[in-house]
């Protein structure tokens, strides 16, 4: 029997498989058991009420999708006092996800949502399109450091930070985070980007601009997993892309803890439990007792040039 | 996965799928929807699911169908399957029309593949012996699908027209105020078609009479939590959004703000 | 007639369309007729021979390809004694693109290519596999101007500042290279990733960190023309996973003033014709008597409401 | 696009590919490759061609065969083409295989799909009435293919096999010490196994004979620009990389370096 378990700080999860923060609410229920997922992560609040982004709000892209929801949500008090007691009805441990335009604010929300339901708090610092002096931290260090020491002096609860893909040294901010104490790394939100409709010339978001997810960014994360992996002690969670056991299996050799996905909830909304399944069976049939073991595993050499002429047909 | 049991043509623009369904699918209520994994139609790939509401269900035979219309990469893929191939679809999602037993007639306006969406709840109606009056909108005859459909449910069909001016506002209110006079209207549908709801909400509003209205809008995960879909409703003077994957497709028809 | 020429500054090209440096060399005039072309534009150069990385120099990723070919080269006098000549034989402008690791010599390089044979140098400032302060320094706004002021005293002939995408802030570094005196910008050089292969848990290519081109790539590069095209005066071209005529005229509608493609040259060495012959075909549909009028179209609204509800099927 | 005439399973791992093929096509020489656009085996895309060489032309009915090894995405791609599907394939491309007239017995040494390479120039040195012996080196006797092919154009055949030990580097170095003492070894060809490249290597080196190699790489272009597809070779002693897909795929036996 495989070990499937992995910890990120103080945290044990019965796996490395999460949902992403804003593709995941306790109503997926309906289509898979919650109680299989290494963990349940909240859609990111803010402390009120936000309508979010005009629709549309998603549209397709090579290699994914293009989203600007902007953040909708009922608030901080609505999430404590509904939707956590909700979330309760299952067992793997809570992520609480927040985020803020104002460092102060964001440290009164961490200690609010420091509530015994609560398990970890994962700070949404790279919402991609706010801009980097308000909610969109993550593009440097100073403000990532600033934000992320408020919100340490704040609680007690484990804290993990998500940063973004679009900070040019994002191992700057890493170092960053960790500095400032954060307990693990969340690598990374979406990648900002543009679509436009060549039919009407008009932005296929209302937003304009918007976050790509899905398979198109995966080797992109996957660098920044590794840089990041590399030049932190705290576990680096992958998230972008994952779609299948060997994404999962690449990003934890790549020096990944765990690992969460949104994209692919939406194509099949299922398919998280089949990738833990399969995770599994991946692991037996390469010898792996713990899927921990796969962390960081990468052989960080050249493919033998035997392999690249594994393309000579050696009969 | 579903097995498709016959893909046809209805006109240039409109596809009719029939598929073979599991009996959780078959569960499928009036105006709730599935969510499609369509083929792509070239060589990338489709990366997101598509909403398709039910055109009619056969649970003899245990078979779904749908009518759709090719608008984009979606549909244009959908439209590639053959007979024998199998579609992967998730539900049946969200929360459909509902009949009040106080019903004894209503009033269903449809507009192109709205009809589509209205052909179940009009079934359902007739065999409760509900009177169904179905004013079908369209561009041109060739586009003024399933009038059979309605027609063996026993349904008063009115056709109205584009091509004859037939489908200009004015004459659809008229035909409205002429059912209401009638007492054949305790009850509105509608679906497909902005103009036509804001019509049937305003007449609604003016005569007391409740209606439900089948909205759309772009979607991702289709079931919740993504917060893609939402719309625009105005309860008690105040705005709110709501999710048309799971707080819909159907809204009451006086909250709806329409497009 | 659709006229399909366009201007860079002051170079005139018949049509928008150029192939992307390393992708191109007059060898493809096996498979396509090259005086078809917007402009030939040449693999880099540094001074002296470079032998490159270690093979394999490519791998697949979702969304296209990761290479580090490591910018091999026979060094700038093969380029002018040998290279310069066997381009002459084709009439479209041709563009030199040059490297090198330090200021000085890179300014000296762009004196010695500025030959009359050369119609436009372009500086690869974005070799995404170099640190900042050396070949990449279109990682920093300082690096930029400083490279870029130096290239400008040392020619006349117009200068393209081929950038990175892997800057957190690709508009201050378009700002910088404009203030330094660059004709034009070339947006952009590949996006930094990593492949790890599950089997072997080796990198997918020799080099283990490489430059993501393809579609995959196209939304992100999209956006940083769009961002780019808003910041500075001077014609951006745009450079990111074009594989098809509608691409083209996406890359236009953000702001770019010419396009370049890599990546479809070798998914389809011919295609480069078939999108020049498209593209006119598209204009003339939609209306359009000069391609240029393209640049910048794009309706800055969000798609009409009624637009997200053309899914409302309106018979 | 080039028509699928047939393509079937050789063993469990190589698969026979012929199709029809266009006059510029047909003029591909011994050595030469096509860079192929495979079919995707799975949901996602194949962004790359695959190189595959020439296993045997037939000018009279206009058709070209491939002979290939199913090892990743694009093989097992390639693999799913059924007769009648058509093949999107660049070329002939690359330098191939040349025969000097003095030459009057030359002897070719392969290993698995590395006959295929083989096979043509062999063909050509047939018709020729150059007398060709073909080392034939495999794993089994299952993966000894193209034994009939050679027979067919009058080669004489010795099959080496790892089942029985005969494939040893020093029973194959024996077989052609033999040959040259026999005068039947004016040329050397290989393909498939760097340990049997460098046998043939040093033997042709001791002896003066000279050879040629056919040399894969990870390619992208296929056409020159782009460097992906180098190897390294040593000239008068000294390093330098060539472009597998327009300097080669056939080298200089004795410069070749391996890997
Ligand atoms: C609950 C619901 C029920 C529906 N029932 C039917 C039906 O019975 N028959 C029918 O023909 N159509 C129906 N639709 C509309 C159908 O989903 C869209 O026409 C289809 O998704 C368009 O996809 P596409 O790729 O072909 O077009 P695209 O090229 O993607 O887009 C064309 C247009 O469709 C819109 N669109 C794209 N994706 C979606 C999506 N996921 N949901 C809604 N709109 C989208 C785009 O904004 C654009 O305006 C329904 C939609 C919803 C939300
Ligand atoms: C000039 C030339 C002629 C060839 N002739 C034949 C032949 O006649 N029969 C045959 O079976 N094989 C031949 N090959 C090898 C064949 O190209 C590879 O086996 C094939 O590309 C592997 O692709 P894949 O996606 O199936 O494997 P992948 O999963 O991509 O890779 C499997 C192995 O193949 C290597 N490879 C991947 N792409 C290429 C590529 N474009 N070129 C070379 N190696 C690659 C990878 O490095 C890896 O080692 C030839 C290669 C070259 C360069
Ligand atoms: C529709 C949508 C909504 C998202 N909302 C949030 C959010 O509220 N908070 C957050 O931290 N990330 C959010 N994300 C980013 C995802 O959590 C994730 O980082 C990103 O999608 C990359 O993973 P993927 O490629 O598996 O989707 C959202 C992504 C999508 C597509
Ligand atoms: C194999 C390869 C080699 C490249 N070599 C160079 C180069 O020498 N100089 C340069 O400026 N860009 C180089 N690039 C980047 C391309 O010019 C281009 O910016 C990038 O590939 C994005 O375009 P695409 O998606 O159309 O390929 C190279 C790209 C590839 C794939
Ligand atoms: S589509 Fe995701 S919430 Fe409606
Ligand atoms: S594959 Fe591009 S140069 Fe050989």
């Amino acid at each position: 029997m495989v070990d499937l378990s992995v910890r990120i700080g103080s945290v044990r999860l019965a796996n490395p498989v999460m949902p992403a923060s804003g593709a995941f609410s306790a109503e997926l229920s309906q289509v898979m058991d919650l109680n299989r997922l290494g963990a349940l992560v909240a859609k990111t609040v803010s402390r009120d009420f936000r309508a979010g982004n005009p629709p549309p709000r998603v549209a397709e892209v090579e290699g994914g999708m293009i989203n600007s929801i902007g953040l909708p949500t009922k608030g901080l008090e609505y999430f404590l006092k509904v939707q956590v007691p909700d979330y309760k009805r299952f067992t793997p441990p809570l992520v609480a996800s927040i985020t803020s335009q104002d460092p102060d604010d964001f440290a009164a929300m961490a200690r609010e949502v420091s509530i015994p339901e609560v398990a970890v708090i994962e700070v949404n610092i790279s919402c991609p399109t706010r801009n980097p002096g308000g909610g969109n931290f993550a593009l440097h260090e100073d403000h990532t450091y600033k934000v992320m020491q408020g919100i340490r002096a704040a609680t007690d609860k484990p804290v993990w930070c998500k940063l973004s893909p679009n900070a040019g040294d994002v191992v700057a901010i890493a170092k960053a985070a960790e500095a400032a104490g954060a307990d693990a790394l969340v690598v990374a939100n979406t990648i900002l980007g543009l679509k436009i409709d060549t039919k009407t010339f008009r932005p296929a978001i209302g937003n304009k601009l918007g976050g790509i997810s899905g398979p198109g960014i995966k080797p992109i994360i996957m660098r920044m997993v590794y840089q990041c992996a590399k030049a932190v002690k705290i576990p680096v969670i992958g998230c972008g892309g994952i779609v299948k056991v060997e994404d999962v299996v690449e990003y934890m050799l790549a020096g990944a803890s765990a690992v969460m996905m949104g994209y692919i909830i939406f194509r099949n909304p299922s398919s998280m439990i089949a990738i833990i399944d399969g995770l599994g069976e991946w692991c037996a049939r390469r010898g792996f007792a713990r899927v921990a073991d796969l962390t960081g595993a990468m052989i960080d050499e050249p493919p033998a040039e035997t392999y690249a002429a594994a393309a000579a047909p050696i009969g | 996965m579903c097995p498709v049991i016959s893909h046809v043509w209805v006109n240039e623009e409109y596809k009719h799928l029939v598929v073979e369904a599991t009996p959780k699918a078959l569960a499928v209520k009036p105006g709730q929807f599935f969510n499609l994994l369509c083929p792509s139609p070239d060589e990338g790939e489709l990366w997101l699911r598509r909403p398709q509401s039910v055109y009619a269900v056969d649970r003899a035979q245990g078979r779904i169908e749908f009518l759709y219309k090719c608008v984009g990469r979606g549909t244009f893929g959908l439209a590639r399957l053959q007979p024998g191939d199998s579609l992967n679809m998730v539900g049946p999602l969200g929360i459909g029309f509902h009949l009040r037993p106080e019903w004894k007639n209503i009033v269903v306006l449809g507009r192109g593949v709205g009809l589509a969406t209205l052909a179940p709840i009009s079934q359902v109606a007739g065999e409760q012996d509900v009177g169904v009056t179905a004013i079908l909108s369209a561009r041109s005859p060739q586009f003024l699908m399933s009038g059979e459909l309605f027609a063996k449910i026993g349904a008063e069909i009115i056709g109205v027209l584009d091509s004859d001016g037939t489908s200009a506002v004015e004459n659809v209110a008229a035909i409205l105020e002429r059912l209401i006079a009638a007492g054949r209207a305790d009850a509105f549908f509608t679906c497909g078609s902005n103009r036509l709801m804001q019509l049937m909400k305003r007449i609604g509003r003016e005569h007391g009479i409740p209606g439900q209205v089948a909205m759309e809008q772009v979607m991702a995960c289709g079931l919740g939590p993504c917060y893609v879909c939402v719309r625009t409703f105005e309860v008690k003077g105040e705005k709110v959004l709501r999710r048309v994957c799971i707080e819909g497709p159907v809204f009451d028809l006086q909250e709806a703000v329409g497009w």
